[in-house]
């Protein structure tokens, strides 16, 4: 039994070019300013989850070419994650119940770190805990490790089920939003920045935004998930195991642009302190990217489109050039909330 | 778009046929990149519908076989939901964007024998290739088609006439009146196969790892997990599989299946459609 | 210039029937039971706002047929409402943004509710105010109307702002919501059943259940639309003239089920007091209404649906019967929150 | 589904042609209940994309002409985004689910005389139709047709060798360089038409009707706003209309046009891709 005719494992350093470069006839400046320490080739990143820790997709493009690669968020212990069915397809989106499935950091800090920097990717680290001292924890080992120089930024998932509030959705209050920050600014070198992934699913989004800078954010990233449930009419229960997932993709694309609306109105009001935005949420085009860009995000994450198009992070980044090239606009930063201008 | 390099396509596919095949659809798609590379066992991915299409993830299906030569992908697709229902309308001279080969084949036995290929339903699509294959390598190949009806089963002209042929029916419309699994364990004891082949439902899957373990053969299972992406980055297609470590981890079918070592599945997680996660597996909840 | 070749207006009562009654070979029982006050023929209504109050969609199906007819939510005066662009199509949903444009409750009084009940319409007048006592108002003048004997039930649209509180929407917070109710509550007739809408955009929106029930509701309609933004990426602006719009269609039908799920949830777990749930978003199929009643609904509202199929109402009600039919489950009514037990 | 009794139908209307039109797509469509019902200027709404489509709302189109006897409908279709790259692209044979006749058509004047019709771009599409009742009824026809370039143009050889026809170009790569309003008014003196008919964007609507009310002509002009139903239920697609009372209300293009009395069209409120609400409109906010 020793004949493994598989070809699909993933590649080594050989990898095909979906290239960002050849193609530049258009002269544009695609530079993503997220603050002094967050200067990138291109706003275009992955969405944390929907890329796994970037072997998988180092297949269908050089995640190094990315603006950065964005992982799945990672607690301190290895995860199973939830039984299965763990997702439904839904109209333009889909919902995922996957529990953060994952090595665990330290794991993560064995094989999957090192082959981020080997391949020359630009990380950042999404990290993740059910208490606001595992964030914390997961910080610090994440700092410790030697390959911690691949590290570009570090987006904490606040997002998730806090233990010590009923399960609350630690981003559901600003509290908790500001605590968890309040532990993992310590950990971290300063140089390192840190952003705030919030969910859409609260009242008023504005003042977690705020309690994420209050705690140490230096940007915020949104959206995550909204939370939905599928029902399956022939058996009569929830479709997933989990009863609940989180809904993605293009439908969900109005949203995410009016959340990234009203933090970057906020910030321009000067109702907030000003911090850059990643905006994800629903992006498949180029000019979605555009529209959640005018909106008051500084760069663009890429995430349920990526299963229905493998290499839609590059293809998104070159739209999105060809796009600007076009119509004459040499600088992408320039477009940064544009949209509230006129 | 990529190459050798990474084992795996990306490509706009012509479709070059698409005819009846029993209930289902048997659909032949120009694909050189993936025709050259791909093995059996493996699969494609396939978007459905369109650019403006409200249908977001892609299909998966088995490669029933590929022409490197002819530079085609054939498979053979059930008519079972709206993806599915696009997918088998779509003309001659349209096309679809395909990934593939995705996931792990079959494995090949080190030393010949008898071989025992089971199909359920569409599962019979991707064991004429592999019969094919094992042939070629000194195997003696006893096919075992099953489904529901008659109307169901696929492939059974397909068949090389030097191979064994036997043929159920749950109905008993054609063949023996029963489940593929009832004639395995006089099938195994007659032969003497070692190796078992299998692709069809989870029920049908289980019971051949059964009857297969009992009589000292190894069964390699083709799994049917729901998949959001196929390539190994969404983490939904997960089964609870028992490592060489003795450690169960929520394997990705997509990449570590869809073929596994049928032993290694916990077969005891699966019921009604659902699959848990054991108590005892890699950082299950507490 | 009096040749008028317009053969577009509506009918009167010489409807063509989309008829429910024809088909049924099944037995269906489709009774829909939404409280001792409130029993309706079948459960298929529509969903205010995108059936206008009646005679247009009367040329494509007899609104009498259906559980009930919904209006556009009325409130005292008349209103304009905003400019154009009001509608954005986006991924298997639409944004609008009408600003409740509408006759006033006197001109609804004298021409509106005539009509319905002229066909013999079941309506159910859907009511909406800038304040608590705007909404006491219109709740006065339609009691006094002299048809109000066609009115089954109120609508209480509390998902629209408050002027009183920064034009926060009154039901993201539980004191105005039930503040609302509580002013309505008086000046209707017992036996007219009050449903408070809701809007899935909060935190939790169990507590705002339980508000509106405290207040006087006697059943809750689930959702209104989702807060959505889109921006026109040629004019880098926002696309609606009112920057942001309600998100609606099938896109959030999860968010629907999902929402109609917590809170049949806490009425059977006894954490708020049970009451009927009138579900809607995103329904476009029988199948779609068989998933928010396994979800908790006891009748069902189609909306966006209807722009993409003017007999949609209809065809959803015929749908549902069939799969009924086809399945053997005699009556509707044992099927709502029936996924709870699975 | 429905009949005469409401004035509208909604049907699954098979694609009896497709044909290019210069820059656009002559479609005809098998939909027998709207051809017998409708009037120039009313028009039909299509889905788009099937039921899997992502696109929910429906398209609307201008009636080009019907055949009552042929029980067809002829629409002339832009591909303007992916809703009409859809329509345009559908084959002989498939089906599409319309609805239509919609809205209120043109209005016929009492006494007969000269009668200018001018269409930009498609928008010269309901104008031949409405040229042939105008001439039934004893009025001699005037074409202008305006485009931003030649390929642009619809129908010029569809005007009856009967009337006149003026053709200009943006671009003047086909009869005069400039605007459709350009020639009108020379065309209203030399011709003394009190009748005037327009359709195109609303900027060209805008100066038709300014030029129109300088001569002393009554203009009705075709609108187009975005709409999301097309029936009258969503209120989407209004416009501030000065009623007969004098007071502006948003009205509903759908059901109170696409037809408009040009002089009731509050011009003022439109701008830049937007119409607001003017602060005398009845319930605008204070
Ligand atoms: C590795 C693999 C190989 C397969 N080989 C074949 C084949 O050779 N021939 C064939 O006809 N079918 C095959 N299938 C099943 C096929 O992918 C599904 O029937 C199809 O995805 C159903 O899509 P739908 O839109 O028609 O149905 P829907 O039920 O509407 O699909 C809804 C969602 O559930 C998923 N889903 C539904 N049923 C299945 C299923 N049985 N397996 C996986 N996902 C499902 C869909 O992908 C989609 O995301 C295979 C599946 C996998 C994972
Ligand atoms: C009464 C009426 C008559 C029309 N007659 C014709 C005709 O004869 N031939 C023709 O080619 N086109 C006509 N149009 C315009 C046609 O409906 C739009 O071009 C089409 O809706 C654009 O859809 P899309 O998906 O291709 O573009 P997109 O821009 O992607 O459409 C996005 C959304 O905006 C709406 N929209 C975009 N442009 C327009 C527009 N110009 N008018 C109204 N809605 C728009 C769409 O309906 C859709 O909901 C008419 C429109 C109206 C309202
Ligand atoms: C399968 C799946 C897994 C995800 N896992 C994570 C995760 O681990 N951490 C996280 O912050 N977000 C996670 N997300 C949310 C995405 O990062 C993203 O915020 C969301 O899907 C919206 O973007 P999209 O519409 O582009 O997918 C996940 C999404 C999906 C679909
Ligand atoms: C154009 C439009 C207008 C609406 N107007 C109202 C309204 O006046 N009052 C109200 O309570 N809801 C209104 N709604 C919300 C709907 O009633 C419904 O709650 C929502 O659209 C979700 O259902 P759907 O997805 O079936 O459309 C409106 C929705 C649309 C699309
Ligand atoms: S389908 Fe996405 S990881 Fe397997
Ligand atoms: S398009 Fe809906 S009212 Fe006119």
């Amino acid at each position: 039994m020793s004949v493994d005719w598989s070809t699909s494992d993933v590649a080594g350093d050989d990898v095909p070019a979906v290239d960002l470069t050849t193609v530049d006839v258009t002269g544009v400046d695609l530079t993503a300013d997220l603050g002094p320490n967050l200067q990138l080739p291109n706003p275009l990143m992955t969405a944390s989850g929907c890329a796994a820790n970037g072997k998988e997709l180092h297949r269908f493009g050089d995640v190094a070419q990315l603006g950065a690669f964005v992982t799945k968020s990672v607690k301190r212990d290895p995860q199973s994650g939830r039984g299965t069915p763990r997702m439904a397809e839904t109209p333009s989106g889909m919902l995922n119940s996957i529990g953060l499935q994952g090595p665990g950091i330290d794991a993560f800090v064995e094989h999957d770190l090192p082959w981020l920097k080997s391949v020359g990717a630009r990380a950042i680290v999404s990290i993740a805990g059910a208490s606001s001292g595992e964030f914390a924890e997961v910080a610090r080992r994440l700092v410790a490790a030697p390959d911690f120089d691949a590290v570009a930024a570090i987006e904490v998932n606040i997002s998730c089920p806090n233990v010590a509030n009923r399960g609350l959705v630690f981003a559901c209050d600003p509290a908790s939003s500001t605590g968890v920050l309040r532990l993992v600014a310590p950990e971290v070198p300063s140089g390192i920045p840190l952003l705030a992934k919030l969910t859409p699913d609260v009242t008023d989004i504005v003042p977690i935004a705020e309690a994420a800078l209050a705690g140490g954010a230096h940007g915020l990233t949104m959206i995550n998930t909204l939370l939905g449930i599928h029902i399956d009419t022939e058996r009569m229960r929830p479709h997933l195991f989990g009863t609940t997932g989180g809904l993605s993709g293009p439908a969900i694309r109005p949203v995410a642009v009016r959340a990234i609306w009203q933090v970057h109105a906020a910030m321009r009001a000067g109702r907030i302190p000003a911090a850059p935005i990643v905006g994800v949420g629903g992006v498949r085009t180029g000019q979605d990217a555009l529209e959640l860009t005018l909106a008051g995000a500084s760069a663009i994450q890429v995430g349920t489109a990526i299963f229905n198009d493998p290499s839609a992070p590059w293809r998104v980044a070159r739209e999105l050039r060809d796009l600007l090239g076009q119509r004459g606009i040499p600088r992408y930063r320039d477009l940064v909330g544009a949209a509230h201008q006129n | 778009m990529t190459g050798r390099d990474t084992g795996v396509c990306q490509a706009t596919a012509r479709v070059a046929g698409n005819a009846p095949a029993a209930a289902y659809r048997h659909l032949t798609l120009d694909a050189p990149g993936i025709a050259q590379l791909a093995q059996p066992g493996q699969f494609v991915a396939l978007t459905v519908g369109g650019p403006t299409s409200a249908l977001l993830l892609r299909r998966s299906f088995s490669i029933h076989r590929v022409d490197p030569a002819a530079g085609t992908v054939e498979i053979v697709v059930s008519d079972a939901g709206p993806g599915t229902a696009w997918i088998t309308r779509l003309d001659d001279g349209e096309s679809v964007d395909i990934v593939g080969p995705l996931g792990r084949g079959f494995t090949l036995p080190d030393a010949p024998g008898a071989a025992v290929l089971i199909g359920g339903g569409y599962g019979s699509a991707p064991m004429f290739w592999l019969a094919n294959v094992l042939r070629e390598n000194g195997f003696a190949i006893h096919h075992v088609l099953g489904a529901a009806s008659a109307d169901r089963l696929f492939g059974a002209e397909l068949a090389d006439p030097a191979d064994e042929l036997i043929v159920t029916t749950d109905d008993g419309s054609q063949g023996e009146r029963g489940w593929v699994s009832d004639p395995l364990p006089g099938l195994l004891e007659r032969t003497g196969a070692k190796a078992v082949y299998a692709c069809g439902p989870m029920g049908m899957l289980r019971a051949v790892t059964e009857i297969a373990t009992a009589h000292g053969a190894r069964a390699e299972v083709a799994v049917e997990e729901a998949m959001a992406c196929g390539i190994g980055v969404c983490m939904t297609c997960v089964l609870p599989v028992v490592g060489a470590d003795g450690v169960t981890r929520m394997s990705r079918s997509c990449v570590d299946g869809p073929i596994f070592d049928a032993t290694t599945v916990r077969w005891d997680a699966v019921a009604g459609g659902r699959v848990a996660v054991p108590a005892d597996c890699l950082g299950a909840p507490r």
